[in-house]
């Protein structure tokens, strides 16, 4: 597949994440929250299509955005009450955690500066066509014990989030 | 069945026969031990309908008739008395759950308050309607003309 | 136009990350925590795939297992949620402040 | 919970907290009264938590019309035609109970040629009643087919009664004393081949539905009562007898020409939903079993009782019931010698079998809720009056 | 540009795969009008093939034998008032239907109608078709939750409840189908929509009939599970008219609700695509085994012009059988028009150059017809499940099943 307009798709993409992460922090309404959370996913499985991860992409849309937020909202109904609509929606120490925030940003950005030439374009040539293939072959060859565990805690997680939510079992 | 109530009660208490139905006549204060003792003692389980009819010429304006069947003896029999305006009477429901709406109607109808019901009010007519339509001083054309205009916005249901 | 390089990719998945983390220090409302939570495993995952282009398959696969972490934790998180605001009536982090209930 | 509809749910607490998923999760859901499974205007009060009933109140009286108030202002035979209004889907049952009623006030009796025609238009009203009832109620669990079907055939029925009386569903058919209108020529014929067409038909919804999985889980278990509770409920008809109770007010009080015939209550077992099913599907080939009987042996002669001009009964009062298609129909009338009623009261058998529904639902889910209106065969203008 | 188009026509690459960008648009816009006339076909197909299950004559009045019904019925929607209720989120309302229509039309986007039909071809076809069509479920959660109504917000959660559950065994039913792809020459498996019908082509057999019942049962759950996700009877809980009035968009009227009518119908022509892709040999004719031989290639290959030529064959039988009323006259003319048109089109479709490449096409649509037929009976047929009951049927028999069929092919697959 040979890429089309790239610099023009990067663009767009990563300006829905961005835009899509500040719905998600500034919106007082959780349901226009997790909307915006939703065009961020979608937007960062575009990008993962760019970066030759196709795979991965679809496992951000099925996961991601089929899944998890599914149940983000399904759990924001629930708990849906309308008195959270007429608070603050910040904490107090709000400066606070903008500052660390700032620092934080300060940071990386001095990173990616001083870095500039620590990251060479390598671009291995990923066979786009066997990247499935290949990811399974890591899954169950290198990282085997890894993908246990994973699953193992899968299963944890399902057996707590029941025993959390539900009352009588 | 008649003797054996008329020997625990004395007067008070009535039997007739009309066309082949049988009914009882029964003082107001009777009443809950009758109807208890009808479905305890003679297996009159079922209650068919409950209902009242207004007398305005009378003393006691309301008579107040239970319509009663035992499925053991295939057997009806009813039972009546007589109420004034204001009075109320027990209710039955602890006998027979089916009185719960029935005597609901028969207020909402008539009037009559039944004393101890869970849920005293109206059934077929809105809450708030003034009257009992099934009296015999209440028009076939009357209505509570405040309550149409009010809560449908015309001037008359006709 | 600059051609896109692995930079690139590094500074929006910077962004989303410090956005995430404005977002858990600021928001009283749980859920939108635990989506920030969810922004920041996000950032990770663009910066493993995009280094991945680099290094070969392994970030790829290390971006799936964060994808399977972050699903478990949304779900116990969500839990935990549920849970609480059925005793205490709040979804709110700093009425969330004692260790018992 | 702010709502309107709240403050006239009294026996509902609200304020329980206890025996829930999720405090915040508990709905008042207002069911009709426009709904499409309500069967009319009934307004049902659903308390949910989640998919799972906790309580219920009916609404009702949308369509009072005061019929008891119209009776005391009407005569005796200006009064026949309102009953029809009122389980409209059987206006021949409730006509027949009326005549009956006023008939057993005067001591008069209907001649036995009369006796056999009410006999056939009664048994082909009940039939028509109950494939209405699988129809909707088919129709509430989802299955949309049967209805057509059922439509189909009571098109049949409706044809004969038009062709007996001149109308289709408010048929007017009796007159106090008998029936006002000799059968039609071929009336026989026309009938006996209705029988013959209709059989294998009611076989066609059986094998639609008795043992189509879904149906049979979406039924059965559901919306169970006892017989005790519908004694003491004073239920009536084919959910009294689907507990397994075997009484038929036209086996155990015979009137009309019920006694000549022979046919069988059919009873069921477990008193759910499916159990209510099979006995009126039971209960239509019993009707046809009658209605075959009645046919062969309708006797000649006259189909009007000796009756004056202006009926005007003797001072007395009477209740006399019927087997409508819903359940036990009774007339209470109080007669003050003039032409008019004193007092006539209509002990509906819908208005009774209703109150059993939040009882039966107590507990389930909110199809369920759906299921069991269907099941108790409501006609509201029956319930209202 | 004829040169182009004709260069264009004896490709073997999809569009996407060439990297054709204009190719790819024109699909597009194909695929989009395409799925326009088979929804508002299907809109007509369902209330005629129901109507004559259910003893009626179903639509009639509106052209001959109600053809032109569905664009009444489009047109009647455009027109209606479109009504937001006053207490509903605006925003989220608004986006809903879009996000619906938008998740059951880019599913398109993969769907092989023939080996070089499709707007591209990605190598996770199939997990893309999957995902995506997945998060119409999100846009049916923001439906019910903006409408601030009680009905469709139990519809709602029934609705998201229904179709992440199913979900579950639907995956497990098409990864059985992926595992037998891996079993041809190369040993290597895929994803790819294509590639996965070109994976029955060269093993010779169609994966329902693979490892025999194994196959079978995976479609039959796939079968079951794309009924629940599509939200039809029986599982048709979510918008249960009976109990919720109409679910999830009992708030919506006139264009929008259009659009949740557009979506549901597309959703699922794509999950039966999916169906006919992974087990029916998506775009190959029936019977290549029995039947081979050239002699039989071009039997089967008649095969869609004919089908047209009986259609037209039948509008004129019931040309002649129109009542001879002067009132009639234009229904009768209007009908004979559209004899006349289905009969072009078949004699169309039986010259040679057209025929070979129509003949992918057709048989696709073919199947997947078969599966919108299925859909129709079941709603003619069956009652409604209740909420637990559904959730049960999930979780307790097609989960189960679908892990057992997984595990067999499995093993069946490394023995073979």
């Amino acid at each position: 597949m040979n890429p089309v307009a790239t610099p023009f798709f990067f663009y767009l993409l990563s300006t829905l994440a961005i835009l899509g992460g500040v719905m998600v922090i500034v919106r007082r309404n959780a349901v226009h929250s997790a909307i915006a959370l939703i065009v961020t996913l979608l937007s960062v499985a575009g990008l993962y299509l760019m970066l030759y991860a196709p795979f991965v992409a679809g496992v951000q849309i099925i996961v991601y955005a089929g899944g998890i937020m599914v149940l983000f909202l399904f759990v924001i109904m629930l708990v849906n009450i309308d008195r959270s609509m007429k608070e603050r929606a910040f904490n107090k120490q709000w400066w606070i955690a903008i500052a660390a925030a700032v620092a934080l940003g300060a940071l990386f950005v001095s990173v990616f500066v001083k870095s500039k030439g620590l990251f060479p374009e390598r671009g291995l040539p990923l066979a786009e066509e066997s990247n499935t293939q290949q990811i399974g072959l890591y899954l169950y060859g290198n990282y085997m014990f890894a993908f246990e565990i994973a699953s193992l805690l899968l299963l944890v997680a399902i057996i707590g989030a029941v025993v959390m939510a539900k009352k009588r079992i | 069945m008649v003797a054996k109530f008329k020997g625990q009660y004395g007067t008070g208490l009535e039997s007739w026969t009309y066309l082949g139905q049988n009914y009882l006549i029964v003082d107001r204060a009777l009443i809950p031990d009758i109807l208890m003792l009808l479905r305890d003692g003679e297996q009159f389980d079922y209650c068919v309908d409950l209902t009242a009819a207004h007398y305005p010429t009378r003393e006691k304006q309301f008579e107040v008739i239970w319509i009663l069947y035992s499925f053991e003896r295939n057997e009806r029999v009813r039972v009546k008395t007589s109420i004034a305006e204001g009075d109320s009477i027990p209710t039955a429901v602890g006998i027979w759950p089916t009185a719960n709406w029935l005597e609901r109607e028969v207020y909402d109808m008539f009037g009559i308050q039944f004393a101890g019901h869970p849920d005293m009010k109206r059934i077929l007519l809105p809450d708030g309607w003034k009257g009992h339509p099934l009296r015999k001083d209440y028009g076939i054309l009357q209505q509570d003309q405040e309550w149409v205009q009010i809560n449908l916005g015309i001037e008359s249901g006709q | 136009m600059v051609p896109i390089t692995t930079t690139h990719y590094l500074v929006v998945a910077a962004a989303l990350f410090v956005l995430g983390v404005i977002g858990v220090l600021t928001r009283r409302n749980v859920v939108i925590v635990l989506m920030s939570i969810e922004l920041i495993l996000n950032a990770v995952n663009l910066n493993l795939v995009a280094f991945s282009r680099m290094w070969g398959l392994h970030g790829q696969v290390f971006a799936i297992f964060v994808v399977v972490d972050a699903a478990a934790e949304a779900a116990v998180g969500l839990g935990i949620l549920i849970a609480f605001f059925r005793n205490k009536e709040t979804i709110n982090v700093d009425e969330i402040d004692l260790l018992k209930w | 919970m702010n709502d309107p509809i709240t403050h006239s749910l009294s026996h509902l607490d609200l304020n329980t907290k206890d025996e829930t998923f999720l405090d915040s999760n508990e709905l008042i859901i207002n069911m009709g009264p426009q709904h499409p499974a309500t069967h009319g205007v009934l307004r049902v009060i659903l308390k949910l938590d989640g998919e799972k009933v906790l309580g219920t109140e009916c609404v009702i009286g949308y369509l009072h019309r005061g019929v008891e108030k119209i009776a005391e202002h009407r005569t005796y035979t200006m009064f026949n035609p309102y009953v029809d209004r009122m389980d409209y889907v059987a206006a021949v049952s409730n006509g027949l109970g009326y005549c009956q009623a006023v008939e057993t006030l005067m001591n008069v009796e209907a001649p036995p040629r009369a006796k056999y025609i009410r006999v056939i238009l009664t048994e082909l009203n009940r039939l028509a009643s109950h494939q209405l009832w699988l129809g909707t109620h088919a129709l509430d669990i989802g299955a949309i087919t049967p209805l057509f079907y059922t439509f189909r055939d009571r098109e049949e029925i409706l044809k004969i009664f038009e062709k007996y009386c001149g109308a289709r569903l408010t048929t007017h058919a009796f007159r106090i004393g008998g029936c006002l209108y000799e059968t039609y020529d071929g009336f026989e014929r026309e009938v006996k081949k209705f029988l013959t067409f209709v059989a294998p038909k009611i076989d066609e919804y059986e094998e639609l539905l008795t043992t189509n999985r879904i149906w049979v889980e979406r039924t059965r278990g559901v919306g169970y009562i006892s017989a005790e509770d519908c004694i003491a409920l004073g239920v009536t008809g084919p959910v009294l007898r689907a507990s397994g109770v075997r009484w038929d007010l036209r086996k155990a009080q015979p009137y009309a020409a019920y006694s000549d015939f022979d046919f069988d209550i059919p009873i069921g077992e477990n008193g759910d939903t499916y159990d209510r099913y099979l006995v009126r599907m039971a209960e239509m080939r019993q009707s046809l079993r009658i209605i075959q009987q009645a046919v062969d042996g309708i006797p000649e002669g006259p189909i009007m009782a000796k009756i004056p001009k202006v009926i005007k009964p003797p001072v007395g009062e009477i209740y006399h019931s019927i087997e409508a298609p819903k359940g036990e129909l009774g007339y209470f009338i109080v007669s003050d010698g003039s032409t008019q009623p004193y007092r006539l009261r209509v002990r509906p058998p819908s208005f009774i079998n209703l109150q059993a529904l939040d009882q039966m639902v107590k507990g389930q889910m909110i199809a369920d809720v759906v299921a069991v209106i269907g099941t108790l065969d409501i006609v509201l203008g029956e319930v209202d009056r | 540009m004829l040169e182009y188009i004709k260069s264009y026509l004896g490709s073997n690459l999809t569009p996407g795969s060439a990297g054709n960008m204009l190719w790819a648009f024109v699909y597009i816009a194909l695929i989009f009008l395409g799925l326009s006339v088979a929804v508002i076909a299907m809109n007509w197909l369902e209330r005629k093939i129901l109507a004559h299950m259910q003893v009626r004559l179903g639509p009639m009045r509106v052209g001959p034998h109600g053809l032109l019904q569905p664009v009444a019925d489009a047109l009647k929607l455009l027109l209606k008032e479109d009504i937001m209720p006053a207490e509903a989120d605006k925003l989220v309302f608004w986006l809903a239907p879009l996000i619906v229509v938008l998740a059951a039309f880019a599913v398109f986007t993969v769907v092989p109608f023939g080996p070089t039909h499709a707007v591209t071809d990605m190598n996770i076809g199939i997990l893309f078709m999957l995902g995506v069509s997945s998060l119409g479920v999100l846009g049916i959660v923001m439906a019910g939750w903006a409408s601030n109504s009680h009905y469709p917000l139990i519809g709602a959660l029934r609705s998201s409840a229904q179709m992440v559950s199913y979900e579950v065994a639907m995956g497990l039913a098409v990864v059985s189908a992926v595992l037998m792809t891996s079993m041809n020459a190369q040993g290597t498996g895929t994803l790819s929509m294509i590639g996965i019908v070109q994976a029955q082509q060269q093993q010779g057999v169609w994966f329902i009939f693979k490892f025999f019942p194994l196959g079978f049962m995976a479609m039959g759950i796939f079968a079951i599970a794309m009924v629940a996700e599509t939200n039809r009877a029986p599982f048709d809980l979510p918008e249960a008219e009976s109990e919720l009035t109409a679910g999830f968009h009992t708030e919506y009227s006139g264009f929008r609700w259009s659009l949740f009518f557009l979506a549901e119908y597309s959703a699922m022509i794509a999950v039966s695509s999916i169906a006919v892709t992974l087990w029916l040999g998506g775009w190959l004719r029936p019977f290549p085994n029995l039947l081979g031989g050239p002699l039989w290639d071009l039997v089967f290959s008649l095969a869609p012009g004919l089908s047209f030529l009986a259609l037209g064959a039948m509008a004129a039988f019931n040309t002649f059988r129109m009542p001879r009323h002067s009132f009639f006259r234009v229904q009768t003319v209007g009908l004979a028009l559209f004899a006349v048109l289905l009969a072009m089109i078949g004699v169309l479709m039986l010259a040679p150059g057209v025929r070979e490449r129509v003949q992918d096409i057709f048989w696709f649509c073919f199947k997947v017809a078969v599966f919108m037929y299925l859909y129709i009976w079941y709603r003619g047929t069956f009652p409604r499940y209740r909420f637990d009951q559904l959730m049960r049927v999930g979780w307790k028999v097609l989960l189960p099943a679908g892990l057992g069929v997984l595990i067999l092919t499995a093993i069946v697959g490394v023995l073979v």
